[in-house]
């Protein structure tokens, strides 16, 4: 059973330094509030796993939370680079950044495989490319075909932390719209946190709903607005400008320090 | 009516885009190239987007993959997961679009880094889904501006492998398809105000151009008009 | 695009003599209808497909219809055997069952795989049992880890046929409640055909709603009641008396054989 | 009160369950039993059914595991092969409900056929989940009548493997337990009037009884109540 508490006290019970960390979401729910969370107390040392990572990835690999990401596209989706990463990349500041690199099939695969606790997932993939040889993926071969196919080793991180719109008082989870990796992400880690918009007294059902029950959660997290600036169906829109003006605040290192001395290590969470 | 290069592209690759064909899309040019299509000529398109939305039908551009408006319009939202597997994999989709920093003259793509691998000179995005779109899809439509920076001899890092998959690539200055027996990329039309000698310019190899090249017409109005209408609404 | 033509039409067109065909529904939008259309138009040597082959199934066996069987759980749920597959097991009648047996889990991920157009699924299943000798499974050993699993053949059936509650005008198609591996089947299958309670203007999109758009369904028939005795999630309740009242009728062959000459021969399906 | 032979194993299978136990029920008593569990002392037991209902809250027992009741009181329905990858597989669950048709010493089970597999004397209807079931969930319950015709010596077919996974057996006249050190399937208690004499008849091997065979408790009026109100409602 999942339990309900402050968002600091989950992130201090949840993560340690050195772990496995998805914070996942398809552009939709992505968990800004929980990563602020993590820079907050300084967590170090994290392998960051995502799809996609993007803003909130940018700024705990710039406040050098970060060892190694494995991601599949690392960009500021419809406005461009993600200057932090990048700067991590290519110039290993603050300090360098070990790149676990694949697809979007090829993650896709892994976090369903270690949802169903498979070693591996399978696809056709990478094939002909230069990314085979600079990630983890190895062939497997059909045992009634003979065909040959790629397998990628299963994602188990130490810690999947999601954002959803509701949660119910026992600690239940729905989330809609666009779901993403979300409900692998949560089944396949070890340890898993939800941050949510509201706690209702009752889930009621959506379509496209996605129900984790509390029992396949380590703790859940009230943080309204936890998702800004990317968007939560149903309670508030993406915040367009706000990933316009990150290719500015992250374009300077001082800036971009400044800026989060401001708005994320000054911020205090709520006890809620 | 004047019109920008970006819309002269989007209104090429619209036009090559059959009623009713299955689009796996990405957010920009891609976008507005399908999004277009289905405005005009092609209302049936369907478009998928690899943030798990399956028959989209936004009235305006989304500026990401996964707005709201993609999965309100859909007919179905799966997952990431699934969306890759049962419906990418499985070979439903007609056309996939993909974008890239460099591309060579088989139509190779790459979107990870400019210079080596391990010290880039610059890190890009990555592949995101383009290696398994390129290779499960159909056709393949890969849509970016011609420059000697972007058309290159040897791609710095192929992330994914377009010879034998692309079927046409739409440039800011016309349309290069491969050769059907050297699977190389020779231009066989060129935009309106473009010349042959505009063309190499902006090729990093000897480019090729088909016995007949054509000249493609301008956007009409009407394209241009809901082209338009399509602009993010922010 | 679906075609949306009558029953009889599209079984036609759809379904030849030796033919693989799954008719999937997991106790829930069973395709009744559709199983005694392929009875009436007389076909021949079918392999059949279901994990839980039942009541439509026993009829179709007994009238000769079978040639294999490909399955996981065979029975007349809460009452007890089915007859007709088991005088055919047992005695041949009216002519001999091929089997090909698996668990539920290995048909599930066989399903799977064929929507993936995957050549095989992984799963740890079978062990230790007779059945892995029986069936059609393998092992694959994960290139990560070293560790076997079992890998079961994808199921691609010629024929997928599902009921769902509603269909659009133009095919598109919308089940819920219990969805079994009816999506699964849909998408393994090489054409397949959805039978529907009703067509509405528009789908309205439901809580734990799966919808298969038009493009990906050959065909669509209207069938009203089309999985009665089993139930319709929203429109009609499983007709449990009929469950049992069938443990009667069917053993006995020729009071099963009067049976299907009155219920399902010499009814005629109403040109929709 | 009076009772059946089905309530009592009923009850001592629900007895054995903790509050919050995630269970995977087939139909009939396993499906009894567990609601009767959460009917009483467990109601936080989660039921999850191979039908894809995840924490299912009947109020009246289904009489197949794709009844509609399931669904509509669900926390949530998942598809067919999501159930048994991402919760079965995934060792989510608690204990496995199972029956068969014949069990030998060690637990192992058969539910495929009576005879030889090619030429069988009785054609059962199958494996169905049971296998993975009792390799996935941490440990399987089995509950059957005891007879010479289910507790045999040497199976028919294996269709599961139940050596090393049965923690508890449920007969009609009483439990089963394996012993640690040869996993042989020990009485280790009798229900109420059953004698010793009584299980080592209705048993196909030499029964071991444990050192201090306890006699069950009665099923309480309570439990009888709660289970006769979850009775079938058709």
């Amino acid at each position: 059973m999942a339990h309900v508490i402050p968002l600091h006290d989950a992130i201090a019970e949840l993560v340690h330094d050195g772990d496995v960390v998805a914070l996942e979401g398809f552009t939709h729910l992505i968990p800004h509030a929980a990563g602020h969370e993590l820079i907050r107390q300084g967590r170090r040392d994290l392998t960051l796993v995502r799809l996609t990572p993007d803003l909130v990835y940018d700024q705990l690999i710039g406040m050098g939370c970060a060892r190694k990401l494995v991601f599949s596209w690392g960009g500021n989706p419809g406005v461009g680079s993600l200057r932090r990463f990048r700067d991590a990349v290519e110039n290993g500041w603050p300090q360098p950044l070990e790149l676990e690199e694949h697809s979007h099939a090829g993650m896709a695969a892994a976090y369903a495989a270690g949802a169903a606790n498979l070693p591996f997932g399978v696809l056709r993939g990478y094939r002909g490319t230069d990314l085979a040889e600079k990630t983890r993926v190895a062939e497997v071969t059909c045992p009634f075909t003979g065909e040959t196919l790629e397998a990628v080793p299963a994602l188990r991180p130490d810690v999947g932390i999601v954002h959803a719109q509701q949660s119910d008082e026992d600690g239940n989870v729905q989330l809609w719209g666009i779901t993403g990796v979300q409900k692998e992400t949560v089944l396949a880690s070890a340890r898993s946190l939800v941050t949510v918009e509201e706690v209702v007294p009752r889930l009621e059902l959506r379509p496209g709903g996605i129900v984790l029950p509390s029992w396949t959660i380590t703790a859940v997290s009230i943080a309204p607005g936890g998702a800004h600036p990317s968007y939560a169906h149903g309670y508030y829109d993406r915040d367009n400008a706000f990933y316009l003006a990150w290719d500015e605040i992250s374009r300077d290192r001082d800036r971009f320090t400044e800026w989060m001395e401001e708005h994320v290590l000054q911020v205090r969470t709520m006890p809620v | 009516m004047t019109y920008t290069a970006e819309e002269m592209m989007a209104v090429a690759a619209a036009r090559r885009l059959a009623e009713g064909t299955v689009c796996f899309v990405g957010i920009g040019l891609p976008s507005r190239a399908a999004n277009l299509a289905r405005a005009t000529h092609a209302p049936k398109c369907v478009l998928i987007y690899e943030s798990g939305t399956i028959g989209a039908k936004p009235e305006h551009l989304p500026l990401s993959i996964g707005d709201g408006e993609l999965a309100e319009t859909a007919d179905a939202v799966v997952s990431v997961p699934e969306i890759f597997s049962y419906w990418l994999q499985a070979g439903r989709v007609d056309v996939g679009f993909l974008g890239a920093a460099q591309i060579d003259r088989f139509g190779n793509l790459n979107s990870t880094v400019i210079g080596d691998y391990e010290h880039p000179k610059v890190r890009l995005p990555g592949a995101g889904g383009a290696p398994e779109i390129a290779s499960s899809c159909r056709e393949t439509f890969v849509m970016l501006r011609q420059s000697p920076r972007t058309f290159v001899k040897e791609l710095d890092f192929c992330s994914t492998v377009g010879r034998g998959r692309v079927r046409v690539v739409v440039t800011d200055l016309g349309i290069l398809e491969p050769d059907p027996e050297t699977d190389e990329l020779t231009m066989t039309e060129l935009h309106p105000g473009v010349s042959a000698d505009d063309a190499r310019a902006a090729t990093g190899w000897r480019l090729r151009l088909g016995g007949t090249v054509a000249t493609g017409e301008e956007p009409t109005p009407a394209e241009l008009d809901a082209l338009r209408t399509l602009k993010v609404a922010s």
